[in-house]
């Protein structure tokens, strides 16, 4: 393997690059993005302030999605047993199908609907006349063909503005049923700014139609949950296995690979593990106020963070024999992860790569590139809050604006038979005093260099200067960006779907990554952009052989 | 299985479409819209339908497909989206510079009734578009037809800028239909060979299957010019391929500015592409050349060759109207059988013309407008086919049933080469030829006993 | 299992082969004389040759080959086959009326030592041969080198009609090779776009791709004229592709007429492509077109955005060393694996010249020349492969070891395509690519589990 | 379906066709090929004389191959456990590997090399110094590889004449090994006049090293061996399943799908079928004189001949239980046979066929079309001697030429142990009056039409003449003649191979046939010939549009 021709050293002064990037737009659109991108000067515990959860400028060319995306693409679409049912014109129901890498195992049940699509497919009559008959006739046809234990009902654009109550339709055909549960989300295109409004809707209905719905005891000791963890690319299944091995009981799994039942048992668990803070914290705010489980913040991406988590996971419930069994997974599964590593830093060490995605995504998956001696010079979310950036302690200086007031806060109060608290408040307490951070998340800006540039909602435009201006190894983000980026003869790497790659998570995932980045940064393809004439392109102007 | 909870039996569905052989009228617009050179497709709606039709096309292509949206939020759906777009000519004149912003609608600017047309006028009386730049309209609501729906209706629109001077310019224009760029690239050739000078729109060709280079464009070479739109009405005919597809901009033009129209089949296999080069050859008074004859020949020549692996195998299809409708034909006419046909566009005429097609073979045919994959799969449980034609979904069903799958129509999500290689006209033909007989093949030659393994084919 | 009784076990053989990856000279010969116009190759010796040859031909392009024979008898065998040609010369003049005959020799008039020019000088003679027509005589005994041989001996044999008038006709000889009548095409579809004037030499292209018409024509259009093969003599200079196949009439060129010579490699895939055209601009003095070079891109467009189906995959080949030499550096070039590399035809160069691209691979590279494709096999045993590349013979191996089979090279008896698709240029670098790609992927499809099974590829 | 547009009839005059297909030829070659072009005048017991077997006219394209494929090829081809090693260039090996479709089954012992082609692959250091070293080492490297029962040595065109004695070799190998029969076979390529001398060499040799060397008693009752069938698309395995189910046991078929075995111990067969007259009456005729085996000719191509031939072997045997077996078996397989016959027919009946092949098949497969309503109205042999066309009653008047006195006739005397005569004298005069004709073949002239055109090693010029004069729907020859007789617009079937169908042998071999030749005769392909510019050609000059 043959590493790309090298480039010219790039000499770039981060402020030069932001005024760059906001040179060429009219004045209220340059002022807007200025606030949201942000040189870093993060220091610990002093996080400058970035603008981000805000509109979309219309016309600009975004990477973002819609409230429904969030809610039916990325929340509810890898839950295998439930008949997601789209009502809305076709279109919502087609872009939503299978289009997003969440493996699936059908599992013992083997009820396994991912790989279908429904829709009511609503038609001008239905627009004018309304909807609801239809989505009623749509339901009874899906419960008839598939009996599902749960049919999920999701609005698309217009359902809202026609006023279909598709809330009022679900709990009439639960009731007729009987034996399936049917619920539905208000998840219309247009609400909020961006996916993050969807995933907030999804996980609220999921809160209140599911879990803590079954209280038939479980099996497994070390019971936990893991919140926000989508099985992309089969992320949640190399997470299982490092579980399994440690003898930790993975109960529920918000939401990759997840069942009914799972999410139905899930305030069994003892502790909350949250993967993705944007999508997901809420919930597990949600499950500690009403059924008492503590959560903490872990990262799975990255070989040393996985043994990071693993060992916080450990720690939480203090049994010496899973402390043990947490190292010895760790001591048995790391050579090979160093080996790997060990491998690919020769070829990869002092390249730099750029982080647009999620999230979480961004700030995570710095922790692989370090692994490899790889810097992130350029990083930002496409549907992240403030917090996410800057860290929780942020929360409460947030802003209600018009477009979060609209999605709903669920107000939970402590369960009256449920809500047991994991640990006393003493023990929380030592527990805190050993380092294990309860509720806290510190956010991407500290875990990033200074002078690096942060930039939220970042757009096609800006991503195609800062490339040609920062010349990186490699640019992650997600596939509408993934093609006009390699024009650039910069390879490209997926971070929502992974491409065709995966699993990233764990250790087998950070070998897997380690390997996915070796081969884009120093394929010889992109060494091949200019054509021989083009790199000696002198004419002889007559037959050299005359 | 992957499908495992399809059923045998086929109960009817009234209200609930379960993986459908279609999309929203949208993506149809926003490829049409990327046929014509300097031209930003924007989706007036929310932001998700934009991601979901880039997404889409790009997944497709394997290309970039630059598109703005109007990012409606909220407010703008319950206040009208007109300040959204004005804002969205604005920032895209300024930052991207296009010569031209193909406006469509969505369901939701569609449900709240924005007039796109009067927004427009305010966006050149506030300066918003500047006076030498263009605005295509479309009013492409997703709960009516499909994305075919929305393909014809942009053509449409393009028919807006046609200007009829009144002094004929000698060309044909050819509306060739959602086709491939290799596709469109190809009919070009052809009447290239035919000596006839075209108009084609929309051209995706250099748009959507460019070069690696080093630089990125947003406007590639491609694409139909706007002087080329212009000068479509003052063309001396139109050949519009694909009633669905191309049917009504060609009538638009007739009534706008007297341009004669014929509407005929997609140029796809022997029969289809004959009345493709003989109606070029009547309505222009041109003499085929030796070299088109030749590229027919060759194609019979391959069926001939061929026909054994061909004759009476059985096949499902699903795609739209106009490519299922020349696909049909082609089968029969190579004397295979296709027994399950599936659009998701509604239109009883289909149903109509297949049963034309189809009418004389020896078995029965399944035919459905508004179908969905759902059905054509229990079809093929009750009557198994030796071969799948259609869009990328159909893998789920072909692995489930073990049965060879020719990818063909969109999107095609998992395979190359429909950018590069054409599948309109004689040569297309071969591709086809090559591609189903391939299929037949190879699955022949894993399930042959070793008694009958066959070196020659 | 097709293929039971080879062991893993490799033991040196040095007086068996074992299911070949070659044939014998005469057939080359036969085709190399099929790609001039108004030419009836003749096969002098037994008639069985010639029968084997013309179904070897006609199963690979599923075309009329015809080509006559001096059928020796005992007879013959004993005193000689003169009169069998003599005999052969009228009766084919009178019956057939051919421009020229291309005569070959074989196994059989080669031990028996006849002289085909001798024969020719009588045949002239004694009016067996018309003044107006024309004898080529190729030695291509079956006892040395191989098919490839055979084909470059009667193209050397063609440049004995070249003259030096002494003025340069400002053309450029482009000797093929043994490539498939559409990539000879390609090659001339190339060089138009460079807008050079070029003879090429032989050109099946129009022979062994023709169309079904009804008529049936001895001699089709198709071909290098004899006007044309005289030209060469004048021409500026010649480009040889592919040594194996085209080096020797190049030289031969040089050497009766003064014509200076280049040999490159065969233009498959992006680097050889790359020389080829360079090479053309460079000794042509023009410039390399927008068209062309937007080829160029797709091609490495394709490249980059598979590049994590190839990237590492292992890669068996077996084939003709012109053809080999050339993909093995492609395959390098996309970052696969080639592993195994065999070719029939002996020459140390070859492997020399395999090491040379092999060269700091992560992986060791076997390869063999004058090797058999059971040898491959048993190297395929102890290192398994992804993929194999091979001629049709490929596919019990294929079948037995359970890896994908992408057809390439010659014969190809069961699939249909090469006579219409060329895979040189960088066109045909797509199509391969495709090729490649649908293989791989197929495979993936098909084994993935349920629940990594990937709709988006 | 549809018929191909109805074609102009064509009137014409044998005697016409005949001399427009000898205008073009030098007087020479008219005169003699005028001996090989027959207007047929058959009666019964008098026919025409034909020249036949006589050598190819150099420079004409024939349809012929040699003495080499005709014995390596065909003969010993389709034995699946003999290592059949070629000396020679390596080209010869080549051509005769895989190429025929003879169809194999591995068995239970799961010996079959018929996937591979064996050859020394000679150089032209072995010319100049002679071979036989290097054929000694290849057969002892394909002994030490292998293991095989046995080794054949086929000779290719230069071995004789530089005089390797291959026999001697094998000799020397067979007695080396002990466990492996090694023999020879000089059918160099330019022997005889076309395969029928490579045929005669290859039996001629399985007769005198495998025939009749294994005493081991066999199982079971009314035993045959069944000669000159190859298995062409599994004809053999469909004339085994009749056989098998009648109770009929095949010892040994030569040589489809033979083993090493079965010629060892066909000897102990009652009686000998012969299928293909001209490639092996000879051998049926050495296994009479020798071991005391009678003969009867069958056809296994053609419904009715296939129960014909049943009832013939019925008769033979004589036991009621076998011919009442014979006629159920007869009874279940007909009605398929009839309806697919009956299903075809309205639209093959009328139509015409030309068949240019072997052997018998130009015979046997009149049967077939006869069944279709189907005229074969012009036919003729590739490499057939006279009997073959008018009978074996001309045998004793056959000349023998120089080209035939090459080919070795093995004189073979009545074994002295083995010879036993299956029926009496009486008995046989019994059979014969009640109508079982032994070692009797009518030929092919006898049941063909009057007035149609007979020709001998028909070539590619008279091919198309004829094909454009008479129009035939379809013609059939060989893989040579396929696609110049295509181009015609006349689609060709390969009676050789059978292009990739098959088996048309027995009862569902005629099913197969009618199918196929349905399937050819009545497509649409064949009426696309003309494009409609074509059809309607004139050109208005301008644009209609105008």
């Amino acid at each position: 393997m043959t590493t790309a021709p090298e480039k010219k050293p790039v000499q770039w002064d981060p402020t030069d690059i932001k005024a760059e990037l906001l040179k060429k737009y009219p004045p209220k659109v340059a002022r807007k993005r200025a606030r949201q991108i942000l040189i870093n000067e993060a220091l610990e515990n002093d996080t400058p302030e970035i603008l981000a959860n805000v509109r979309t400028i219309p016309g600009i060319i975004t990477m973002r999605g819609c409230t429904y995306a969030g809610c039916k693409g990325v929340i509810l679409g890898p839950t295998r047993d439930i008949v997601n049912l789209v009502h809305g014109p076709i279109g919502c129901s087609f872009y939503a199908w299978l289009t997003r890498r969440n493996q699936t195992d059908a599992g013992e049940d083997g009820e396994q609907y991912m790989n279908y699509t429904f829709s009511t497919d609503m038609q001008d009559s239905d627009i004018i006349f309304g909807g609801e008959k239809k989505l009623e006739m749509a339901i009874q046809e899906a419960y008839d063909t598939f009996h599902p234990k749960a049919i999920a009902v999701f609005a698309t654009c217009p359902v809202g503005l026609i006023g279909d109550d598709i809330h009022t339709v679900a709990r009439k055909m639960k009731e007729k049923f009987g034996d399936c549960n049917v619920f539905a989300f208000s998840c219309e295109g247009y609400k909020g700014v961006s996916q993050s409004a969807g995933h907030h809707i999804a996980n609220n209905q999921v809160f209140r139609h599911i879990v803590g719905t079954n209280d038939e005891p479980q099996e497994g000791e070390y019971r936990i949950n893991l919140l926000g963890e989508y099985n992309i690319g089969g992320d949640g299944f190399e997470i299982d296995r490092i579980f399994k091995k440690c003898g930790i009981t993975n109960v529920a799994t918000f939401s990759g690979n997840s069942t009914y039942d799972q999410f139905a048992t899930s305030h069994q668990a003892d502790l909350n593990c949250v993967m993705c803070h944007r999508s997901i914290n809420y919930v597990a705010d949600m499950l500690e106020t009403k059924f008492g489980i503590p959560w903490v913040k872990v990262n799975f991406i990255g070989a040393e963070a996985t043994a990071k988590s693993l060992r916080k996971i450990a720690a939480y419930f203090g049994d010496q024999e899973l402390i043990d069994r947490v190292e010895k997974v760790i001591e048995e599964e790391m050579p090979a992860v160093k080996a790997a590593q060990e491998d690919v830093l020769p070829r990869t060490s002092g390249k730099t790569a750029m982080i647009f995605v999620g999230g979480s995504r961004a700030h995570h998956y710095q922790e692989l590139f370090k692994e490899m001696g790889m810097k992130t010079i350029s990083a930002g979310y496409e549907f992240a809050h403030r917090d996410d950036y800057e860290g929780r302690h942020v929360l409460p200086k947030l802003k209600v604006d018009a477009d979060s007031r609209n999605i709903e806060e669920i107000e939970v109060e402590p369960d009256e038979t449920r809500y047991r608290p994991r640990k006393t408040p003493e023990e929380l307490k030592a527990l805190e005093e050993a380092g294990l951070k309860f509720k806290s998340y510190e956010g991407l800006l500290p875990d990033m260099e200074e002078g690096t540039l942060v930039i939220d909602d970042l757009n096609q435009y800006e991503a195609e200067k800062l490339v040609e201006l920062m010349k990186p190894d490699i640019f992650c983000a997600g596939i509408k960006e993934k093609f006009s980026i390699q024009k650039l003869g910069i390879p490209m790497k997926q971070l929502h779907s992974y491409d065709s790659g995966g699993p990233y998570a764990g250790f087998k995932g950070a070998i897997n990554f380690y390997n996915e980045i070796d081969r884009l940064v120093n394929s010889r393809v992109w060494s091949y952009m200019k054509a021989p004439w083009q790199e000696n392109p002198q004419l002889s102007g007559a037959y050299v052989w005359e | 299985m992957l499908l495992r909870h399809t059923p045998k039996e086929i109960s009817e569905r009234k209200a609930l479409t379960i993986n459908p052989a279609k999309t929203c009228q949208p993506i149809g617009a926003m490829y049409a819209a990327l046929g014509i050179h300097g031209c930003l497709p924007h989706s007036h709606g929310s932001q998700g339908c934009c991601a979901y039709h880039r997404s889409t096309l790009t997944r497709h292509y394997k290309e970039p497909v630059s598109a703005a949206t109007s990012s409606f939020t909220e407010g703008a759906s319950v206040f009208g989206g007109q300040a959204n777009l004005m804002q969205a000519f604005n920032n895209i004149f300024t930052i991207y510079d296009p010569d031209v912003i193909a406006v469509h609608t969505t369901c939701l600017s569609e449900t709240i009734g924005d007039d796109l047309k009067q927004i427009r006028k305010k966006g050149y009386a506030e300066g918003k578009i500047p006076k030498n730049k263009y605005v295509l309209c479309a009013s492409t609501p997703s709960y009516v037809g499909s994305h075919v729906t929305g393909f014809s209706t942009m053509v449409k629109a393009m028919t807006e800028l046609a200007e009829n001077t009144g002094k004929k310019n000698g060309k044909v224009n050819i509306i060739p239909g959602w086709v491939e760029p290799a596709d469109m690239e190809e009919i070009k050739r052809i009447t290239g060979l035919l000596g006839i000078d075209t108009i084609l729109f929309p051209d995706t060709s250099g748009v959507l299957n460019g070069p690696l280079t080093g630089k990125f464009s947003m406007f590639p070479q491609g694409g139909t010019t706007i002087e080329e739109l212009k000068a479509t009405g003052d063309a001396v005919g139109t050949l519009a391929l694909g009633e669905w597809c191309s049917g009504e901009a060609a009538r638009e033009l007739d009534k706008q500015c007297k341009v004669p129209c014929t509407v005929i089949d997609m140029p796809f296999g022997l029969k289809a592409t004959d009345r493709f080069v003989d109606t070029l050859r009547t309505v222009a008074g041109v003499s085929v050349p030796e070299s088109l004859a030749r590229e027919r020949g060759q194609l019979l020549d391959l069926i001939s060759d061929m026909h054994q692996y061909l004759y009476h195998k059985k096949v499902a299809i699903a795609g739209d109207p106009d490519q299922v409708i020349a696909m049909t034909e082609f089968l029969v006419s190579i004397d295979m059988l296709p027994v399950h046909i599936v659009t998701g566009t509604p239109g009883k005429k289909f149903e109509k013309r297949i049963r034309e097609i189809t009418e004389g073979l020896p078995c029965e045919v399944n035919v459905k407008a508004k179908g969905d994959l759902f059905l054509l799969h229990q079809w093929m449980k009750n009557e198994p086919v030796d071969l799948l034609i259609s869009n990328t979904y159909g893998k789920y069903i072909a692995r489930d049933e073990d049965i060879p799958l020719v990818r063909w129509g969109f999107p095609i999500l998992d395979r190359q080469g429909h950018q590069y290689f054409p599948t309109v006209g004689y040569k297309g033909g071969i591709r086809l030829l090559e591609k189903i007989l391939g299929a037949l093949l190879d699955r022949k030659d894993r399930d042959d006993p070793e008694t009958s393994f066959e070196l020659v084919l």
